[in-house]
C-alpha cells in the first residue's frame, strides 16, 4: 500500500490504537480505562478500513463500541462497591515480563517470516461476498454461532436473575 | 436550458460540479486534490448543518408556539429570526461551569464525543447525484454503527457530571438506545434485503429506476425507523432520557454554556441525520419522478429532509411521554416481533419475485399492497393481542351522582 | 516509512495482544481482566484481517469470516462474563479476582 | 441469594420543574423503583397563621389570597364564611350568588391549570397547559372586571363582596359560557382517550377509599377513590343549595381517575354557572355592618376593626383542591386569637408515600401532578 493517504492514515491510527491500548492498562480510573478502550476499538476499526475491510470495520464499531463497551460499562456501574481503581495485583511483574516476551516473539516472527505476499489490491466490496460465504460455505458455523449467542443470552439472564423471579413471571 | 446546463461547471443541479471544475482547473497533485476536495465538501456539509440547525431552532420554536396558542420568539430581529443567533451568543458568553466533583476530563470530552457521530453520518448521505462525500458500500450499516457511538457518549456525559439525575438519565438512555438499535437494525435489514445493497446511492437509483418510493412498498419499517429515530434523538414521546418534568434535563443537567449548546446542536444534527436516512432510504432521496432534471437534486433532498424532520417537531408539540418500562416493553414486545415478521415476509417476497420473475409493474404494486395490509393487520392485531387500544378507555367518564357518602370504588383495574 | 506492509499491522496486533495479555494476568478487577480479553480478541482480529488483505490465498475473504465468528463469540463471552461479574459481586460483594479464592488449593 | 442493590437517593426538588414550587420529595430508589419517599416541606413557609393573629379580621383577607394563589376566590370565601359564622352575619342574596359564581369560575380556572400541568407532568411538552391557559385567561379577565385584580383577588368581604360587578360583566360571562363547552369537548377528545396519558396514569398511585378517608384527603383525590363527598352538597354554603349539580366520582382511585374527575367537574361548574347567572337576584352585595362607612358610589366597606364575640368558628368550602377550612377563635379583640387553615393541598399530600412506594420515578411525578398541590397552601 503505497499511496500517501493510506500511509498517513495507518500511522495516525496505529499510534492512536496502541497509545490508547497502553492507556487502558495504565490509567487508574476504571471508567477512563473503558473510554480509552472505546478509542482503541475505534482505532482498530480505522485500521480495518485501511485494510479495505469496510464491512468488518462497521461491524467492529457496531458490536465493540455499541455493545461490548456498553456491557463493560454496565458491569462497572452495577458493581458500585467494588473498587473502581484499575490497579494490578501481585501478578504485576510476571505479567509484564510475559507480555513483553510475547510481544517480542510475535514481532520477531512477524519480521522474520517471509510471508507469501500477494500482489492484489484491496477488496472492492466485501459485504456481498461475506454474505455469500456465510450462507453457503460457512452456513453450519453460522447457525452454530446463532445458537451460541442464544445460549449466551439465556445464560446471562439466568445468572443475574434475582431470586424469586419465577413467581413474578407466573 | 437544461441541455445547455448539463455537465457544465455552472450547472447548479449538482453543487459539486463548480467546485470540482475549479480544483481540477488548478492542476494540483492527486493527494492535495483529494484532501482539498474532502475538506471543501466537509466544510460545506458542516456549514449547511449549522445553518439548518439555527434555522430549525427558530422554526421549531415558532411552530410549537403556534400549536400552543402562543406567538413564540418575536422580539429579536424581524419575526424573531435572530433569536437563535442571540441564544448562541448567550451560550458562548456564559461561563463554562464544571461542577466540583465532576470527572473533569470526561466532562469536557462528552460534548465533543456526542458531536462526532452526528456529523460523521452525513459523510455517506447522498445530497445529489454525485454529492456524496464517501460512497460507502456499507452505507446503511454505517448509519447504524455510527449512531451506536451515541450510546457511550451519552453515558460519559451522565457519568462524569456526578449528578443523580444525569446518571439515572444516562442509564435510561443506554438501555433505551440499545433496545431500539435492534429495532432499527431489523427495520433497515428488511429494506436492505429488498434492494439487495447497502449503498445509499443504490437506494436512490433503485427507487428512481423502479419509479416508486419504498414508503409505498414497505410502510412498516419506515414507521419503525422513525420511532427508533425519535428514541435516538430524544423527541417526545420518547424523550425520557432528558424527561424535563422528571429528571430536570437528563444527562446534560450539569452542562451549561456552550457545552450545553453542543448537546443541543448535536441533538438537532442527529435529527437531521435520521431525517436524511429516511429521505434516502424511503422517500427516493434526491429524486422526484424526473423533476430532478429541472430542480437541483439537493433542493429536493433538503425539502424532503425538512419535511421528515417536521414530523418530529410536530410530535414534540403533541404527544406526552411514555414511561421507561413502557418504552422498553414497546421495543421488545411490540416492535421486535413485528420487525422479525416483517423481515421474514420481505425475504419471502423477494424470493417469490425472483422465482416467478414477474414484471415490475405487477410485482411492485402487489408487494406494496401485501405489505401495507400486513402492516395494518400486524399493528392492530398485535396491539390488540397485547391489550392496547381496545377502546376500553375511550368511553371512560367519571361517574356522576347526587348522593353524598356513597362509595363507588370497585378496585383498581390494572392498566 | 514509504509503504505500509503486513509487518506493520502485525506489530500493531502484537502490541495490542501484549497489552491485553498483561491486563488479563495482572489486573485485580474482574472487569479489567475482561477488558484485557477484549483487547486480545481485537489484536487477533486485526491480524486476521491483515493476513486476509496481504497474504496470497485462494479465498482471501475467509479471514473476514473468521473475524465475524470471533466477534460473535466475543459478544457472547462478554455477555456471560459480565453477568458472572455481576453475580459474583452480589454474592461476595467484590469483583477483585485476588479475593475470589474459594477454590484455592 | 438476595440482590444487594445500592439504595440511590434522589431529591426531587426543591428546585425541580415538576414540584410546582419549592416542594421537595426525597425518593430512595432501587434502580428506577421507589422504595421510600419522604416529603420535605416548609420551603415556602410564611407563617401566615401566626401573622394573622396580629392583624384585624379584614386585614387578614389578603392572606387568604396568598395561600392558594391559584384559587384566591375560594380562599377568600372560606375565610369570610368563618368570620361571618363567628359574628352571625347574614349575607345578602346577590352577594351569595356572586360568591358562588366567582368560586365556580375560580374552580374552572384552577382545574384547567391542574389538568394542563398534569398533562405536562405526563410529558406533554407544554401544549395542553398552554391551551388551558387560554380559558383561564378569560376567567381572569372577568375577575379583573369585577375586582381589579387577576391573581390575588381580595374580592370577598366579611358580610358580602367588595363591590358589585359592572354592567358589562354579565354579557361577558355569558359569552364565555357559550365558548367553554366547545373547548371542554376538545380537551376531552384530546386528553381523555389519549393512549399515552392512559398508559401513564391508569393504575398509578392507587388510593383505596379506606386509605383516603384515613388520611382525610378531600376534593378530587377523595372522589377519585370513589367516595362521593363534596362540601357543596354535604354542607351547602353560599347559593349552592339552590343550584342543581352532580358530583363526579371515580371507581379506581388512580391518577387517571383524578384527572377524569377534574375534567368532569369543569362541566359541572359550567352547569352551576349557567344556573347561577340566570338566577342572579338584585339587591345589595354587602351587609351593612355596625360601623361600616359608605363610599360615595354606594359601596359599603367593612370596618377595619371588627370585634366578633368570644367564640370559635370553622368555615369550610369545597375549594378546587378539596375541603378548605378556616378555623378561627376569637377572644373578643380586633384580631383573631387563633387562625388555622385546613389546607387541602397539605392534607392531600400526606398519602403520597403510600402511593409512590413501589412505583417508578416517572410515576411519582405523575402522582404528584394528580394530587394538584399549590405549595403556597402546603406551607402557608
Amino acid at each position: 500500500m503505497e499511496d500517501t493517504g493510506t500511509i498517513v492514515a495507518f500511522w495516525i491510527l496505529a499510534l492512536i490504537t496502541v497509545g490508547a491500548a497502553f492507556g487502558v492498562a495504565a490509567v487508574r480510573n476504571q471508567i477512563h480505562s473503558v473510554v480509552l478502550l472505546i478509542v482503541t476499538f475505534a482505532g482498530v476499526a480505522g485500521l480495518y478500513i485501511t485494510l479495505s475491510a469496510d464491512f468488518i470495520a462497521v461491524v467492529q464499531i457496531l458490536i465493540y463500541i455499541g455493545a461490548i463497551a456498553i456491557l463493560i460499562i454496565f458491569a462497572i456501574v452495577l458493581t458500585p462497591r467494588a473498587g473502581r481503581l484499575n490497579q494490578e495485583g501481585f501478578m504485576l511483574l510476571p505479567a509484564l515480563g510475559l507480555a513483553a516476551l510475547v510481544a517480542g516473539t510475535m514481532i520477531f516472527v512477524a519480521f522474520d517470516t517471509s510471508w507469501a505476499i500477494s500482489e492484489r489490491d484491496g477488496f472492492e466490496e466485501t459485504a456481498t461476498a461475506i454474505g455469500d460465504l456465510l450462507l453457503d460455505k460457512y452456513a453450519l458455523p453460522f447457525e452454530i454461532a446463532s445458537v451460541l449467542l442464544l445460549s449466551a443470552i439465556l445464560g446471562a439472564i439466568l445468572l443475574v436473575r434475582p431470586e424469586g423471579a419465577e413467581e413474578e413471571i407466573e | 436550458m437544461v441541455i445547455l446546463l448539463k455537465g457544465e461547471w455552472y450547472d447548479l443541479r449538482d453543487l459539486a460540479n463548480p467546485v470540482r471544475e475549479l480544483i481540477d482547473g488548478i492542476g494540483l497533485p492527486d493527494a492535495v486534490d483529494y484532501v482539498l476536495w474532502s475538506l471543501i465538501a466537509s466544510v460545506a456539509i458542516l456549514t449547511w448543518l449549522v445553518v439548518s440547525v439555527i434555522a430549525f431552532i427558530w422554526i421549531e420554536r415558532r411552530v410549537v408556539a403556534l400549536m400552543q396558542n402562543r406567538k413564540g420568539p418575536n422580539r429579536v430581529g424581524p419575526a424573531g429570526l435572530l433569536q437563535p443567533i442571540a441564544d448562541a451568543i448567550k451560550l458562548l458568553l456564559k461561563e463554562a461551569i464544571t461542577t466540583r466533583d465532576a470527572d473533569r476530563m470526561l466532562f469536557w470530552l462528552a460534548p465533543i464525543i456526542v458531536f462526532i457521530p452526528t456529523i460523521v453520518v452525513f459523510a455517506v448521505v447522498p445530497f445529489g447525484e454525485s454529492m456524496v462525500l464517501a460512497n460507502l458500500n456499507v452505507g446503511v450499516l454505517f448509519l447504524i454503527a455510527v449512531a451506536g457511538i451515541m450510546t457511550p457518549a451519552v453515558f460519559i456525559a451522565g457519568w462524569s457530571s456526578n449528578n443523580k439525575y444525569a446518571l439515572l438519565a444516562a442509564m435510561r438512555t443506554i438501555a433505551m438506545l440499545i433496545s431500539y438499535e435492534i429495532v432499527q437494525v431489523l427495520a433497515l435489514l428488511s429494506v436492505v434485503i429488498f434492494i439487495g445493497s447497502m449503498n445509499l446511492q443504490t437506494f436512490v437509483s433503485w427507487q428512481d429506476e423502479y419509479n416508486t418510493w419504498l414508503i409505498f412498498i414497505m410502510p412498516l419499517p419506515l414507521v419503525a425507523y422513525l420511532i427508533a429515530g425519535a428514541v435516538e434523538i430524544n423527541r417526545s414521546p420518547m424523550d425520557i432520557s432528558e424527561a424535563e418534568s422528571e429528571l430536570a434535563a437528563g444527562y446534560h443537567t450539569e452542562y451549561g454554556g456552550i457545552k450545553f449548546g453542543f448537546f443541543y446542536q448535536a441533538e438537532y444534527m442527529a435529527g437531521f441525520a435520521i431525517a436524511a436516512a429516511v429521505t434516502t432510504l424511503f422517500l427516493g432521496g434526491w429524486t422526484l419522478w424526473g423533476l430532478e432534471e429541472w430542480i437541483p437534486g439537493w433542493i429536493i433532498f433538503l425539502g424532503k429532509l425538512y419535511a421528515v424532520f417536521f414530523l418530529y417537531i410536530w410530535s414534540r408539540g403533541t404527544l406526552p411521554r411514555l414511561r421507561i418500562d413502557q418504552l422498553m416493553s414497546f421495543a421488545w414486545k411490540f416492535m421486535l416481533p413485528l420487525m422479525l415478521v416483517n423481515v421474514l415476509v420481505i425475504g419471502a417476497e423477494v424470493f417469490i419475485w425472483e422465482e416467478t420473475g414477474a414484471s415490475r409493474n405487477i410485482a411492485l404494486p402487489a408487494i406494496g399492497a401485501v405489505n401495507t395490509t400486513l402492516a395494518v393487520i400486524l399493528v392492530v392485531g398485535w396491539g390488540r393481542f397485547l391489550g392496547h387500544g381496545s377502546g376500553r378507555q375511550r368511553g371512560y367518564r367519571a361517574t356522576l351522582t347526587r348522593e353524598i357518602g356513597k362509595i363507588y370504588y370497585t378496585g383498581a383495574e390494572a392498566s | 516509512m514509504d509503504s505500509v506492509d503486513l509487518e506493520h499491522f502485525l506489530v500493531v496486533g502484537a502490541l495490542l495482544f501484549a497489552v491485553g495479555l498483561y491486563m488479563t494476568l495482572a489486573k485485580r478487577n474482574f472487569v479489567g481482566v475482561l477488558i484485557g480479553i477484549e483487547l486480545m480478541f481485537n489484536a487477533v482480529n486485526l491480524t486476521f484481517i491483515s493476513f486476509s488483505r496481504f497474504v496470497e490465498s485462494a479465498e482471501p475473504l475467509n479471514g473476514h469470516i473468521f473475524v465475524i465468528f470471533v466477534i460473535t463469540v466475543a459478544a457472547a463471552e462478554a455477555a456471560v462474563a459480565l453477568a458472572l461479574a455481576v453475580l459474583l459481586y452480589r454474592l461476595r460483594d467484590t469483583i477483585d479476582v485476588d479475593r475470589i479464592d474459594l477454590l484455592k488449593w | 441469594m438476595t440482590i444487594k442493590s445500592e439504595p440511590f437517593v434522589v431529591n426531587v426538588g426543591p428546585q425541580h420543574p415538576s414540584t410546582h414550587g419549592v416542594f421537595r420529595l426525597r425518593l430512595t430508589l432501587d434502580g428506577e423503583k421507589i422504595i421510600d419517599a419522604d416529603m420535605v416541606m416548609g420551603y415556602l413557609h410564611r407563617s401566615m397563621e401566626k401573622l394573622a393573629e396580629e392583624r384585624t379580621y379584614t386585614q387578614n383577607i389578603p392572606f387568604t389570597d396568598r395561600t392558594d394563589y391559584l384559587a384566591a376566590m375560594t380562599g377568600n370565601l372560606a375565610y369570610v364564611m368563618a368570620v361571618e359564622k363567628l359574628m352571625k352575619i347574614e349575607v345578602p342574596e346577590r352577594a351569595q350568588f356572586l360568591r358562588t359564581i366567582m368560586a365556580e369560575l375560580q374552580r374552572i380556572a384552577s382545574h384547567s391549570m391542574a389538568i394542563g400541568i398534569f398533562a405536562n407532568d405526563c410529558g406533554a411538552w407544554q401544549t395542553p397547559v398552554m391551551h388551558m391557559f387560554r380559558d383561564r385567561e378569560k376567567i381572569l379577565d372577568l375577575f379583573e372586571m369585577a375586582c381589579g385584580a387577576r391573581l390575588t383577588l381580595n374580592y370577598m368581604r366579611i358580610g358580602g363582596v367588595s363591590r358589585d360587578i359592572p354592567d358589562e360583566w354579565m354579557p361577558q360571562a355569558y359569552k364565555l359560557l357559550k365558548e367553554l363547552p366547545k373547548r371542554f369537548a376538545e380537551y376531552e377528545d384530546l386528553l381523555l382517550s389519549n393512549e399515552i396519558i392512559v398508559a401513564r396514569s391508569r393504575g398509578v398511585g392507587v388510593l383505596t377509599p379506606e386509605q383516603a378517608i384515613a388520611h382525610s384527603v378531600s376534593g378530587p383525590m377523595l372522589r377519585g377513590s370513589g367516595v362521593a363527598w363534596d362540601v357543596r352538597k354535604a354542607d351547602p354554603y353560599a347559593a349552592y343549595d339552590k343550584l342543581d349539580f352532580e358530583i363526579a366520582v371515580g371507581t379506581n382511585g388512580d391518577a387517571y381517575d383524578r384527572f377524569v374527575i377534574r375534567l368532569a367537574e369543569l362541566r359541572q361548574s359550567l352547569h352551576i354557572l349557567e344556573q347561577a347567572l340566570d338566577m342572579m337576584p338584585g339587591g345589595p352585595v354587602h351587609e351593612r355592618l355596625g360601623t361600616a362607612t359608605v363610599q360615595p358610589g354606594g359601596q359599603s366597606i367593612a370596618p377595619l376593626a371588627l370585634r366578633p364575640p368570644v367564640g370559635e368558628a370553622y368555615g369550610r368550602i369545597e375549594s378546587p383542591r378539596g375541603e378548605l377550612g378556616y378555623y378561627i377563635v376569637s377572644d373578643g379583640g380586633p384580631s383573631p386569637f387563633r387562625f388555622h387553615i385546613r389546607s387541602p393541598s397539605f392534607i392531600n399530600l400526606t398519602p403520597i408515600k403510600q402511593m409512590a412506594i413501589g412505583t417508578t420515578v416517572a410515576d411519582a411525578i405523575v402522582i404528584l401532578g394528580s394530587v394538584d398541590i399549590v405549595v403556597g397552601e402546603v406551607d402557608r
